[in-house]
């Protein structure tokens, strides 16, 4: 009988503790497009971040969008959208229609666009150490491939 | 001595000198645990199998009635057992300790009023002086034969039945203090096409009724003659079926006066589903809580029906139905015959 | 959002599979199996996919993952290679849940003891 | 079909399976589904919730952290089912712990265990895929068919 009270109480736990979690994290916030957080960064960094700028703003015409980071090299642009919850049912063509939109518009750089949790964690990251100046042009090359090369991965 | 179509009359009336009656760690929270000489606090019994642990527990009964008896284990002539697992290899080898002639039956959990049943036949017709008559059983090495590994998380129905883990042991002999055995009524087999493993009582409860019917057509009495009649593991939904059975072949039992062992041993709040079942539930239960009631003067006369689910494993897989045994053997009291 | 979600369309999923054995009187062995199969399936309509997008563990901790995840790597040898690949890639998506099992297995068995 | 199989059987025998239905216990099918949907949703969240660990603390993508929480859930089960605790949780929660991964992992770990006193070969080795066989062979299977018609048609489009 006492088993049913220890169910009952670790799941109230979870399920607050994962409240707590959605709040703290601002890339789950379900933030909506007008607040949408579009931190442009300076063109005079280490390394010309105007594509990233552009693609940001680009894809903050879609409603469905809630967030999105980007950061680019001289080659590479990698791009992480995050979603609407509610539309996530149809996320693979959604995936491949930004993809489609991004590349017209980039067409001199090698494009990577993904929805993918753990790339806009990496991204953002990136992005605060860009703006802080903590990372060398070097380093952002060989990050931006680290990534790349983890979004394409499978299982 | 045959009494009607299908019964005996034991007219030089076997006595039941002792009984050993042995648990396990569930029984010991139940309703009936002072009525048990041994309860065990381990499942296993400090051995490396359940099987092993159920040999055991037959072979401390069987110690326990000759003890009580104040015999010498020698002068046992035969020693009657049975059980569930597979070709009943835990008696076989309790057997052996006890190193007496064996017969080995299997009549699933009717085997208790089975062997009691023809123990008190031999002794009857100076067959023998003592027989040892028990069974055991186990409920965890009866959940993994029949079921599912003990540790396995499925879903029991609450038609389900809570195999009994223990041991009970009746020493009968010829002659000596003690309840004694006046007649006893051969089952045969009862199939009512019930095919669900999980609802055994259902599936026993036309068996249990046919028995009794036959046992009061040969004896020519009225349930009524019994202070009690005792089914063996009908459990809750077994022993309700079996009542408006025997009400609609025309027989009144006294509600009170109809229990089962398989809903005595264990308390309300036990998480046993229907009730206890086993081959140890009727003999456990009848050796050591009916006998105790007897010899306090509290019962004259009962009819203990054993009954038994006849399945395999490999039967239920094939979809066949549930063929079911009871075997009736009544017990009175010294005086009771009248 | 996904926690919600992975808690909803999980739990849905189970009650399927208690339906299947309450109404249905069916085995735990007989439930699962034709979860498995209901997965698969699911799968080769390109429906499962979608759901796992959308309810993250929700739809990959039930056991009709398992019936995707095995359509999953055969489709995926089989782009590589052609029919033959069908054959080869089955375990190649699925084989972390079988082998965990399995060697998790026996190393309670070596561990444990069953309670009873 | 049940009922077909229910006409061949004699009269009386009908007569007492009506009778015995009335006397079985139901089982309480609404609030079984309650304690599935609540104890499966939990797993699925638990679940969920190491994945989004991995993710945020190792160099797991969403396609890759399903293995490690496979594997991390399987171990909780090793233990739960080791200490006697994972029975009683299906007793309560039915197809809530039986359906999610947990409950293959259970089905393998709870034979691998109970079948040692016959040994390693043929009682934990030869049993331990007893329950979960099935699954395997038939998730197998469904998937071959699946994958051969969709691979067969991409061929001819």
């Amino acid at each position: 009988m006492y088993l049913k009270r220890i169910i009952i109480i670790i799941s109230i736990f979870i399920l607050t503790a994962c409240a707590n979690n959605i709040q703290k994290d601002p890339t789950f916030e379900p933030t909506g497009n007008r607040d949408l957080e579009l931190v442009k960064l300076s063109s005079k960094e280490i390394m010309d971040q105007n594509p990233s700028n552009r693609a940001k703003e680009l894809l903050s015409q879609y409603a469905e969008i809630s967030g999105v980071r980007a950061v680019n090299d001289k080659n590479e642009l990698l791009i992480g959208v995050d979603i609407d919850h509610h539309e996530r049912f149809s996320l693979d063509n959604m995936e491949s229609e930004l993809r489609k939109k991004i590349k017209e518009n980039f067409s001199d750089l090698k494009v990577t666009l993904s929805t993918d949790q753990k790339i806009l964690l990496e991204l953002e990251k990136l992005e605060e150490d860009i703006r802080n100046k903590k990372v060398s042009n070097d380093e952002l090359r060989k990050k931006i491939k680290e990534l790349k090369s983890l979004s394409k991965e499978e299982t | 001595m045959l009494m009607g179509h299908s019964s005996w009359k034991f007219n030089n009336l076997p006595v039941i000198l002792s009984t050993g009656v042995v648990g396990g760690p569930f029984e010991a929270q139940g309703k009936i645990a002072n009525d048990f000489d041994i309860l065990h606090e381990d499942m296993w019994l400090k051995q490396d199998s359940y099987e092993k642990a159920q040999q055991i527990m037959m072979e401390q009964s069987c110690q326990l009635a000759v003890k009580k008896a104040n015999i010498d284990k020698g002068q046992v002539d035969y020693f009657i057992s049975g059980d569930l697992i597979n070709q009943i290899t835990p008696s076989t080898f309790a057997a052996k300790t006890v190193d007496v002639p064996y017969f080995g039956l299997f009549s699933a959990c009717a085997t208790s009023t089975e062997s009691l049943a023809l123990a008190a036949l031999i002794i009857n017709a100076g067959g023998a002086k003592y027989i040892l008559s028990g069974t055991a059983s186990h409920n965890a090495a009866a959940e993994r034969q029949f079921r599912y590994p003990t540790e396995y998380g499925g879903q029991k129905p609450p038609t389900a039945q809570w195999t009994v883990t223990g041991a009970g042991c009746a020493l009968v002999s010829s002659s000596g203090d003690g309840p004694v055995i006046t007649t006893a009524t051969i089952g045969k087999v009862v199939d009512m096409g019930l095919t669900d493993a999980f609802n055994m009582g259902g599936a026993m409860a036309p068996a249990a009724v046919d028995t009794i019917v036959r046992h009061l057509t040969d004896r020519n009495v009225e349930p009524s003659f019994y202070d009690l009649i005792i089914t063996g593991d009908l459990g809750k939904i077994g022993r309700e079926a079996s009542f408006d059975l025997l009400k609609e072949k025309g027989i009144e039992v006294d509600p009170t006066k109809y229990v089962d062992c398989g809903l005595t041993i264990y308390t309300d709040d036990q998480p046993v589903h229907a009730g206890g079942s086993g081959t140890a539930c009727s003999a456990v239960a009848t050796y050591g809580h009916f006998l105790n009631r007897m010899k306090e003067g509290k019962l004259k006369r009962i009819l203990l029906v054993a009954t038994g689910a006849l399945h395999s494993p490999l039967s239920i897989q094939q979809k066949k139905p549930i063929p079911c045994i009871a075997h009736a053997v009544s017990i009175e009291a010294r005086g009771g015959e009248t | 959002m996904i926690f919600f979600w992975a808690f909803v369309v999980g739990g849905l999923i189970c009650v399927i599979g208690q339906i299947m054995f309450d109404v249905f009187k069916l085995t735990p062995a007989h439930t699962l199996t034709t979860l498995v199969v209901v997965g698969a399936v699911l799968d080769g309509f390109g429906l499962y996919e979608p759901l796992i997008n959308f309810a993250g563990a929700g739809a990959t901790v039930p056991i009709t993952s398992f019936g995707n995840s095995l359509v999953h790597g055969a489709m995926a040898e089989a782009e590589d290679h052609g029919l033959i690949g069908v054959i080869t890639g089955i375990f190649e998506v699925t084989s972390a849940g079988i082998s965990a099992a399995i060697i998790f297995g026996v190393i309670a068995s070596l561990l444990f003891k069953p309670k009873g | 079909m049940a009922d077909k199989k229910k006409k061949q059987l004699p009269p009386e025998a009908q007569q007492y399976q009506r009778l015995q239905a009335k006397r079985e216990i139901k089982r309480p099918v609404f609030k079984n589904c309650i304690k599935a949907f609540l104890v499966g949703g939990l797993i699925c969240l638990i679940g969920q919730l190491i994945t989004t660990f991995y993710i945020h603390f190792f160099d797991f993508t969403e396609q890759t952290a399903g293995n490690p929480t496979v594997a991390t859930l399987i171990i909780i089960t090793m233990l739960l089912t080791g200490f006697g605790i994972y029975d009683h949780l299906g007793q309560f929660a039915g197809a809530g712990t039986a359906v999610p991964v947990t409950g293959f992992a259970n089905a393998v770990i709870s034979s691998a265990i109970e079948h040692r006193p016959e040994g390693y070969i043929l009682g934990v080795g030869g049993n331990m895929l007893k329950l979960a066989g099935p699954v395997i062979v038939y998730g197998v299977f469904s998937a071959f068919i699946v994958a051969l018609i969709k691979t067969v048609l991409t061929m001819f489009t």
